[in-house]
């Protein structure tokens, strides 16, 4: 039963990044956590709140973690409040990872919050990164300055609703792909936000040629163990908190499919 | 501190009662929290606002209509209890009947009385935080609800059968074992299966839980040996205004 | 404690009387185990501790549809002579209930193991299975177990179908076949463990003949025939996955309740929900509950639940079950013990559903 | 000002009592003009829609009443339909029946004592002011509380509106050792009873004796709860079958709220009443009680009705421990009852005071008529007069205490204003 006990860790630091996102850095309170992998998740516990699946923002080599939570019930909202110095549960690395071996060129499709799992696999100078993120409205947009300093990619932001002094694109994240160059066998795509959103864009990529196979999705399922025992991320065959999150696009589209799975 | 209120609209006390009957967390609790306004345990009643409003009872007239709206007003976190404040209670059987006669049959003069010709529950009129199903409510679900606003977690109030709860107690279902009927296949959990566990079908004090198959629980009353007579009394009943269908 | 499987096949058989069989009870509970086993309660057979063999339901049947249970007088005294009930070894083995840990904003502290030690008496071989397959997903110490080979399966049973009875497959410690004819009532007995074998050697008994052994085996082979229900032979796994948007799910949800009374019979339904509770002093503790994939907030996520319709409920949990426990655990979900069916108030069978479902072959593509 | 002849005193929302009422007091030159007990419960028409229901669901419809005193429903209930398929039930499943009901007596008089009466006596306005002055106390009194709800839970399956209740007796009778997982919570709780008499027979009480004719149930063998017949401080028994011809209920020029009579006399219905009439029957322990606590054997200054409460929480705690030890399991949770047509009375001692219910039932068993008069109703008219003789008698108080002392004679009567299945008035004077 030791596996449901979180390790104690202290944020050390809070970045506001939105109205309702925050970046947490925690250190655990003695000893280490063993190594995430970009894609992977945490299950983090809020003291008397609850404990949520949420995933690794950062992989910082200093033995921090880096989570960034949006506040949107009551847990993610008691994790989005931990000021600096609250000690929050740790439980993990769970589930699967991005699959980066033999990568040449990367495109990267996030929507919302999806942008935090696929922070982690940018900015690797060894290949061509293509960024696509969308968001509600430009105040939405996750790490926007930080995206925009990174050298080695190229970043494409859009939101559903402008304002005033938004001169970027406006509309859907499906639009860009349709239009971006990119070399479709050489490509390797990595999708993650709302089930539709990655529906739509993984149908634009294989229309244009990306191989089914090339594509990765990161799946989302309600989690209150991480490690396989509560059920409750069934999606098929799939226990998405072991054989997910970060899921083939074959094996994920029949799934994303049918309805109420 | 936070500050608590209790209210009582249209009721029989008794879900009121519950948060008394909460014998040994009573004087712990009243160590945490303030409570602004209690009007079965004492007389000082202080203005809102208020941080918790515990509601009793339903909208019988148009003072309570009025009432209801106030305290809305005055509270950040509305928590609804009982089959009254859910569902509309007992009386909201006066829905399905004419009012005018009801009053004659209890009243001599009936023109003094002023009752509205509904019994409504309080999401009726105004927007509602949390709703703690029963008649009367389950007293570890009330604690519950203090303790996770206290804590600020969502209160685990489970919407499934009772079913589920008669299970996790290991009892022998009535209706299968003993072709007792109950309703328990379509009622909201909460209670912890009191009925079942006393050899007695339930009788649906929670009200319906979401999205209820009634229509397939029919035929097994009856099977059972309900009559068309006793299955209307049935569903219609503390939660006689309640969605069993 | 060893682990009740099939470390090492001890052949010592031997026959038990009623005494030898009270006498077993209690060098079980001697050695510091809690004996739980078969009891007359409320109008079934549960599963509760036993202090002797007078505790059984000596005598006692059942009679079992779907939807429908009754225990009925036998005409001869057997113990074992009754089909499962409405509890299994899940509720010992995986509680309905179980503090997970408790915290106090720093420190985060694993609520203590229970203590106790078990002796299973009486596992019928669906259940033997159901076990191993539990266990497989939750973990824990290994309970002592003795089975009770089934000869009379009931109504609703199938296990002979889903390989897993009626004779007891692996992982008894003991395993028992009950005989009440001319000759007296007894129980030969099998150790499937050296523990097994350890415990039989301090109980009364006689050697087994040929004969004892003989009938044994022919009783557990004809009650293979007896079976009251079957699964449609074919892969339920395919049947299931090629089924995903059959038609035939609308037509079980106008039948079924969504009451979950099916998972939480079921022996091998693992499923948990956990609760958070927090005290007036600022103490908090996790637990874990049984769930039902039937509940609608089972699969809630931010904004509302996923499966929302009964048919989408009812499709998790017989695909599940039958089909993508294989995905993910490599085996089938269910050993055909027919609680679900006798369990559900609506008395839905999962071999008719299956059977439905194989005749309209794979559904629309 | 204080002593002004003419004043009009107004307490909108009357605190610590069941339910929602306020209270009217008009005074010109010394003289009492008018006191009214405003009930402003609105009305639930239980009566009217009992009709048409199944004979077999008034125990469960009527407990919805009142939620402090259910099982007195439950019980006055069962026995007018039992009575009217002459069904009568005896031996073990009465007795449960009477365990039950001495967990509501336990547990009602527990929070009246402690949570809603003791403090006027002590000037705290509150049980849980009273509580931060001695903690140890209240802790008592919620402890006996506790105690008289295990019973409910246990025999009941639940203290507020028990759902074990049903026409002929239970669904599910319990094993004698269930009950019997009692006793020592019970013993315990004997003793926070004996040390309650002693502590609320020291406070203070004002002067009050109070003429009116008292009714309440006696019976045979032992102090009335379950059943007894009506019996009247003025000598006279009457069947409770004949209760509707004695007590007569009218509605008051100035108000539309019931007002009942006995015999065309004030009357009350409740502690004191049942303790006046019956205090020769009350077991060893609470007879020696109520002598030690010097309360005679008629009592009639209503502000000593939190003693003789007191002494009834003993009574039914005695009579608890004597039921589980002498307790059987009955061989059927219930005898038959099966409808006929006509008419049933029954009446009990609810915490409150006599509780009567009379159903009409036709063939089919259908209710074809319902009636219950609830002892808060009952009491109205001698609550009235109370507090009218308490405010001639003090006059030179000021508005203030005056009120308090008005509040305090009206929570002697523990009125339960939820039972509201009869009265309601909403015009009040406006001044
Ligand atoms: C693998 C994975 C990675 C995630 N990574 C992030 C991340 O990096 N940042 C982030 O902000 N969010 C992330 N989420 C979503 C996050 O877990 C939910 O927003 C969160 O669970 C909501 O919980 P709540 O109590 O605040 O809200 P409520 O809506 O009140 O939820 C109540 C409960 O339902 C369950 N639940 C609700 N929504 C979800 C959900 N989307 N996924 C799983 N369980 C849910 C939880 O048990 C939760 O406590 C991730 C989800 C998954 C499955
Ligand atoms: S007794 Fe009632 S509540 Fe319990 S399982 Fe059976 S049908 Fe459900
Ligand atoms: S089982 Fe049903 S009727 Fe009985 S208490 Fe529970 S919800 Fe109410
Ligand atoms: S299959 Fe039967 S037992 Fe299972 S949820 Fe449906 S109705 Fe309930």
């Amino acid at each position: 039963m030791t596996s449901w006990v979180p390790t104690p860790c202290r944020v050390v630091e809070r970045t506001v990044e939105t109205h309702d996102c925050v970046t947490l850095t925690l250190r655990p309170v003695t000893g280490s956590l063993p190594a995430f992998r970009p894609g992977q998740f945490a299950m983090l516990y809020a003291h008397g709140v609850g404990e949520i699946p949420i995933s690794v923002s950062g992989i910082p080599a200093d033995g921090t973690l880096v989570h960034t939570v949006r506040a949107v019930g009551a847990v993610s909202r008691a994790l989005h409040d931990a000021a600096p110095g609250t000690v929050i549960g740790v439980r993990g690395p769970f589930g699967t990872a991005w699959r980066l071996d033999g990568v040449e060129d990367l495109l990267v499709v996030a929507g919302g919050i999806g942008l935090a799992p696929l922070r982690p696999v940018l900015g690797h100078p060894s290949r061509r990164t293509v960024l696509v993120a969308g968001a509600r409205t430009p105040e939405d947009l996750l790490y926007a300055g930080d995206l925009l300093a990174l050298s080695d990619v190229d970043v494409v932001l859009t939101v559903d609703r402008g304002g005033h002094d938004w001169h970027g694109r406006v509309g859907f994240v499906t639009e860009p792909l349709a239009s971006i160059p990119l070399d479709p066998e050489r490509t390797t795509a990595l999708l993650c936000g709302p089930e539709p959103m990655m529906r739509f864009c993984a149908r634009t990529l294989l229309g244009r040629g990306v191989p089914a196979g090339n594509i990765q999705v990161s799946l989302e399922r309600s989690m209150q163990c991480g490690i396989g025992l509560c059920g409750h991320c069934q999606l098929g065959p799939l226990l998405v908190c072991r054989d997910g999150p970060v899921t083939g696009y074959p094996e994920a589209e029949p799934l994303l499919l049918a309805k109420e799975l | 501190m936070p500050t608590i209120a209790v209210w009582k609209f249209t009721s029989c006390d008794g879900c009121q009662l519950t948060l008394l009957d909460c014998e040994d967390e009573l004087l712990p609790l009243a160590d945490q929290v303030h409570i602004a306004h209690f009007l079965e345990v004492t007389g000082a009643s202080e203005p809102g606002p208020y941080d918790i409003s515990i509601v009793e009872g339903s909208v019988t007239t148009p003072e309570e209509a009025e009432r209801i709206r106030w305290i809305r007003e005055q509270s950040a976190m509305l928590v609804v209890v009982g089959a009254c404040a859910t569902s509309g209670g007992v009386q909201a059987l006066r829905n399905f009947a004419d009012v005018d006669e009801f009053r004659s049959i209890v009243y001599a003069s009936p023109e003094h009385i002023s009752a509205l010709d509904t019994s409504t529950p309080i999401s009726a009129h105004v927007a509602v935080d949390h709703e703690l199903r029963g008649c009367p409510i389950d007293r570890g679900q009330l604690l519950e609800v203090i303790t996770a606003l206290l804590a600020g977690r969502a209160p685990d109030l489970p919407d499934t059968s009772v079913c589920t709860d008669c299970k996790r107690r290991g009892l022998t279902c009535v209706m299968v074992s003993r072709g007792t009927p109950c309703l328990g296949p379509v009622t909201h959990a909460g209670c912890g299966a009191l009925c079942p566990a006393v050899d007695r079908g339930c009788y649906g004090c929670f009200g319906p839980m979401t999205r209820p198959n009634a229509p397939a629980l029919v035929p097994l009353l009856k099977r059972t040996g309900m009559s068309d007579d006793e299955l209307e009394l049935v569903f219609r009943t503390f939660n006689a205004n309640a969605e069993w269908t | 404690m060893t682990i009740g499987s099939d470390l090492e096949v001890v052949d010592m058989d031997v026959v038990l009387d009623l005494r030898g069989l009270d006498a077993l009870i209690r060098v079980l509970a001697q050695d510091g185990r809690v004996v739980v086993g078969p009891v007359l309660r409320d109008d079934a057979i549960t599963l509760a501790e036993l202090g002797s063999a007078d505790d059984l339901p000596g005598g006692w049947g059942v009679e079992t549809g779907p939807g429908h249970y009754r225990v009925r007088r036998r005409e001869d005294e057997a113990v074992f002579g009754h089909s499962a009930g409405p509890q299994s070894w899940k509720r010992f083995l995986h509680p309905p209930r179980r503090a997970l840990l408790s915290s106090d904003g720093t420190g985060f502290h694993a609520a203590p193991e229970s203590p106790v030690s078990y002796a299973f008496f009486g596992v019928r071989p669906c259940d033997l299975a159901a076990i191993t397959k539990l266990r497989q997903v939750v973990g824990g110490p290994a309970p002592f177990v003795v089975a009770a080979q089934c000869t009379e399966p009931g109504e609703v049973c199938f296990c002979s179908s889903m390989g897993c009875g009626p004779g007891a497959g692996s992982g008894y410690d003991i395993a028992l076949t009950e005989r009440v004819d001319g000759d007296g009532h007894r129980f030969l007995a099998t150790s499937g463990t050296e523990e097994g074998a350890a415990v039989l050697t301090r109980v009364p008994s006689r050697p087994a003949a040929r004969h004892d052994v003989e009938l044994a085996d022919r009783d557990v082979a004809a009650a293979a025939g007896r079976m009251g229900r079957s699964m449609p032979e074919v892969d339920l796994r395919d049947l299931l996955a090629a089924n995903r948007d059959s038609a035939h799910w609308e037509a079980v949800a106008e039948r079924c309740l969504t009451c979950g009374n099916c998972t939480m019979v079921c022996p091998t339904c693992f499923c948990v929900s956990v609760e958070d509770r927090t005290d007036l002093d600022g103490n908090a503790e996790r637990a874990q509950r049984w769930a039902s994939c039937f509940e609608i907030d089972f699969s809630y996520l931010h904004g509302g639940a996923v499966r929302t319709s009964g048919a989408s409920r009812y499709r998790q949990w017989m695909t599940h079950k039958l089909g993508t426990w294989h995905d993910q655990f490599g085996t089938s979900g269910c050993v055909g013990c027919g609680r679900c069916i006798a369990w559900c108030p609506a008395g839905i069978d999962i071999t008719e559903e299956a059977a439905a479902l194989a005749r309209t072959g794979g559904g629309r593509p | 000002m204080t002593h002004r002849a003419n004043r009009t005193l107004q307490v909108a929302g009357l605190a610590r009592v069941e339910g929602e009422g306020a209270l009217h007091v008009r005074t010109t030159g010394g003289r009492v003009d008018e006191v009214r007990l405003d009930i402003y419960e609105p009305p639930r028409f239980f009566e009217a829609f009992l009709r048409g229901r199944n004979f077999r669901e008034p125990p469960d419809i009527t407990a919805r009443i009142c939620g402090i005193c259910p099982v007195a429903y439950q019980m006055s209930a069962c026995q007018a339909i039992e009575d009217a398929c002459g069904v009568r039930v005896g031996g073990q499943l009465r007795a449960l029946r009477r365990l039950l009901y001495c967990g509501e007596w336990i547990s009602s008089h527990a929070l009246h004592v402690y949570l809603l009466h003791a403090p006027d006596f002590l000037g705290f306005p509150d049980g849980i002011a009273l509580a931060a002055a001695d903690r140890a106390t209240v802790e008592r009194g919620l402890r006996l509380k506790k105690a008289g709800n295990r019973i409910m839970d246990l025999v009941g399956g639940r203290a507020i509106h028990p759902v074990n209740v049903r026409v002929g007796g239970f669904y599910r009778v319990p094993a004698p050792e269930e009950l019997r997982g009692l006793t020592g919570t019970l013993r315990e709780a004997l003793y926070d009873a004996l040390a309650t008499a002693e502590w609320v027979a020291g406070f203070e009480f004002p002067d009050l004796d109070v003429p009116h004719d008292l009714l309440a149930l006696r019976e045979d063998d032992g102090y009335p709860l379950d059943r007894g017949t009506p019996h009247v401080s003025t000598g006279i028994d009457f069947p409770v079958s004949e209760f509707g011809d004695h007590v007569v209920e009218h509605q008051v020029p100035h108000s539309t709220a019931l007002h009942a009579r006995l015999d065309d006399r004030v009357f009350l219905v409740g502690p004191l009443a049942r303790y006046s009439l019956n205090s020769d029957r009350l077991s060893l322990i609470a007879r020696e009680a109520a002598a030690a606590v010097g309360l005679g054997t008629v009592c009639r200054n209503p502000f000593k009705s939190i003693v003789v409460r007191a002494v009834e929480i003993v009574y039914a705690i005695e009579e608890a421990l004597s039921i589980i030890d002498s307790y059987e399991r009955p061989e059927v949770p219930c005898v038959e009852v099966h409808p006929r047509a006509g008419t049933g009375h029954g009446a009990t001692e609810a915490p409150r005071g006599l509780l009567y219910h009379r159903y009409d039932l036709g063939a089919d068993g259908r209710v074809l008529a319902a009636d219950i008069v609830p002892p808060t109703a009952q009491n109205q008219t001698a609550i009235e007069d109370d507090v009218t003789r308490v405010v001639r008698a003090h006059q030179h108080l000021d508005d203030h205490a005056l009120q308090s002392l008005c509040e305090q004679t009206i929570r002697n009567h523990d009125p339960c204003i939820s039972c509201s299945a009869h009265f309601l008035d909403f015009s009040r004077e406006g001044t």
